[in-house]
This record gives structure tokens, C-alpha cells and sequence, in this order.
């Protein structure tokens, strides 16, 4: 499915982009684009955790993304 | 009322106060957030804050409304700075009113508590040797 | 640090703010209690404070030694406005800057209450037909 | 004995004066300062609660009077 990952903070950092367009057939759900980012940016293991989002909300692993779906990539927060 | 903002303007204390204020409001509490000097004994030069913005106020927004469905709030503020702060720059403000002022402390606790967990903003703290996105690693 | 004073002149919570805040300080907490528009429905012009300044001084040190004691708070500022205060001007502010800001909230709880409860202040709430010491009677 | 009472708020209305001299032999503690005003002022028995203070500071009512001592008059606080 193709895709379009949006990265802040230290996850722009480990993608090298704010922006990253991905087409993988074996990408359906946000836990498949986890799995995907843990075996392409082995760095994303060490971050303390990161979540995704879709539409500005968090998303859970079994969310069903759409063709074109803009997914954002939230590594832990540290507003305030 | 709801007043959630962010930008990268200074944000000041009598600003956020005169936004939850009004007449039939006796109380109100305010967390305001700074930027430290040092992090575990190291200095730090400034920080860099970054919002993944429409997401972050829609976040702010849902903290501000269950603050007035759950605790009767009748104002809240949530003002948070983005860009680069220098030491002792104010990066949050959150200002909460309540006819009651023991729930304005809930409250406004509630609110940064939940504000460091959920609202996607993220710093970044620069050293003089460096610089590190603060809560990335474990 | 500590700052205590009682005054006739106006309060504002960046000034409050401002008293406690260092480059060591993470975050603060801030209580700013206004005078309000009404009682049980009843409109008030305007509020009259009255303190017993050297004793309500001697009170308000105590609670704010008793944070920097209890609590690690680093700066305390609990400022009171005596004389007369018209409709949304802000009667007393106190601020709590501390290097955890969960107790900052308990911090600041303990030190409104507590002023509440012992400082020798008194307010009169003037009506259209009338006035009323506020909590004289049962 | 000779002491001198300094009323505030509600007290001060009570008494009709700030500054009350008293000179009455069955005043020795802060606790017949109270039971002195109850019964010549009625209206404090009206108040949610009055307390006395010397030197500044709040006293018990078995408080030890020394010849003219300041005794503050403290009707209930409504600071804040």
C-alpha cells in the first residue's frame, strides 16, 4: 500500500526526512508500518517508545490504513 | 470558555490569567513550565521545541474540555511555545478557573500531567558538546 | 527565597511570577484568588480587606517556611491587597516554585487553605443595601 | 488587671471601637478576656468563632495576661 510517513522530533532525525513516501504491499495496518520502520531504522527499538497517528488522532496497532494515508510518527513526548 | 494556543510568541503569567478571569470567578490556578539551565548537572544553552501543531491543539482541546465536563472548570487556558527558548523563557502556561478552587488544582494538574503524556510537542535541549531530544531513550 | 507582603497597591501574576522563578526552576504553581461579582446570588459593589498586618505578616512567613520546609520549595511569594477592591480586581496571589511540580500543586493547596484558615485578614462585602463581614457568622 | 484589646473586622464593630481599655480584677488569661467579652458584648456569642492573640501570635485560652498587654480581638479570618 502506498503511504506517506510524517516524522517529528528524534524520528526525523532516524528517517533522515520529515517526510517519507512508502509503498509496500506487506503494509495494511499502523502495526504493520511499526514492524516495517523497526526492521528499515533499527533505531527506532532503542527510543523509549513511539506511536502513531492517523487523521491527528493515536492510532492502535490494528487500524486499517487507507491508500494515500498520511501517518505520523510520534516518538515519546516531551512538551511542557 | 477554551482558550488553547500555540505559537511561538512570548507567553506571560497576567495574559493567560486575564483569559480565564471574568466576574463570577473567584479562583483560578495557573502551572506556568520554564526552561532550566541544567539537565542531571549539565548546562544547558537553550531549547528547541517542535509541535506536530494540528494534532497537538487538537490534544490541548481535549484536555481543556474534560477539565470543564469532569471538574465544572469555567475557563481554561492552555498556551504552549514553539520554536527557540532561552533559559528561563516560558514554554507552558495552563490557566484554570473553577467556582471551587480545590478542583482547580486537580485540575490544572490533570492538565500538564496529561499534556507531558499525550500533546505531540517534543524538545530538544542544546549543549555546549551537543544536543539531545529530552524523554527519546529510556 | 520568600516574599510576603501586604499592600494597597494592584498584584498581577507575572510580577507573582516573576518573584519566584530562577533559572533552576522547572516549574511553578500560582493561585490568584479575584474578587468576585456576587455572593449566593447577591450582587456585590465592591469588597473592603482589612488585615492585622504585623501578626498576618508573622502568619503568612509561617506558611511560607513551613513549604520551603515540607515541600523543598525553592521561592515562595504570598502577596495579599488590602483596602478597598473593586469587582475582578485580584485580592491575593501566591506563588510556588519548587523542583517537582507535583508538590508545587500540594505546596500552593496547603498555603491558600491555610491562609484561609489562620491570617488575620478580614473582608466586607458592600451591596446596594448593605454590607457583611464575609464568614462571621455560623 | 490593665490591659488593652485591639479589634479587627466584625470585633471591631461589636466593641464600636478599635481600641477598648479594660481594667477588671477577674482578667488574668486570655480565657477571661473571652468570657469577659461574651458577657458584655452578647454578640460575640453570635460569631461562628472568635479568637484572642498577644504578641502576635494566636493564644490558648489558659494564656497568662501580664499587666498591659495588647490582646488582639481576631472574629473569624476571611482572607484570600
Amino acid at each position: 500500500m502506498k503511504i506517506r510517513l510524517r516524522a517529528f522530533g528524534i524520528a526525523k532525525d532516524i528517517l533522515k526526512s520529515g517526510v517519507v513516501e512508502l509503498d509496500e504491499d506487506q503494509i495494511q495496518t499502523t502495526g504493520d508500518v511499526k514492524s516495517y520502520l523497526s526492521k528499515a531504522y533499527p533505531e527506532f527499538d532503542d527510543l523509549l517508545t513511539f506511536s502513531l497517528a492517523v487523521r491527528d488522532e493515536y492510532q492502535e496497532d490494528d487500524y486499517m490504513l487507507a491508500e494515500n494515508d498520511e501517518v505520523i510518527v510520534i516518538p515519546p513526548v516531551s512538551g511542557g | 470558555m477554551i482558550s488553547v494556543k500555540i505559537s511561538e510568541e512570548k507567553i506571560n503569567p497576567t495574559n493567560s490569567y486575564g483569559e480565564v478571569t471574568d466576574p463570577g470567578v473567584g479562583g483560578t490556578v495557573q502551572f506556568v513550565g520554564t526552561v532550566r539551565n541544567q539537565t542531571k548537572g549539565k548546562k544547558v544553552l537553550r531549547l528547541e521545541f517542535e509541535a506536530y501543531e494540528s494534532m497537538a491543539i487538537k490534544e490541548m482541546n481535549k484536555i481543556a474540555e474534560t477539565i470543564v465536563a469532569q471538574w465544572s472548570a469555567t475557563h481554561v487556558s492552555i498556551h504552549h511555545r514553539v520554536g527557540t527558548l532561552e533559559i528561563k523563557d516560558i514554554a507552558v502556561i495552563i490557566s484554570v478557573a473553577t467556582p471551587h478552587r480545590k478542583v482547580a488544582f486537580e485540575a490544572c494538574q490533570y492538565a500538564i500531567n496529561t499534556l507531558k503524556e499525550r500533546v505531540p510537542i517534543w524538545k530538544k535541549e542544546i549543549f555546549e558538546d551537543g544536543e539531545v531530544w529530552v524523554a527519546a531513550h529510556p
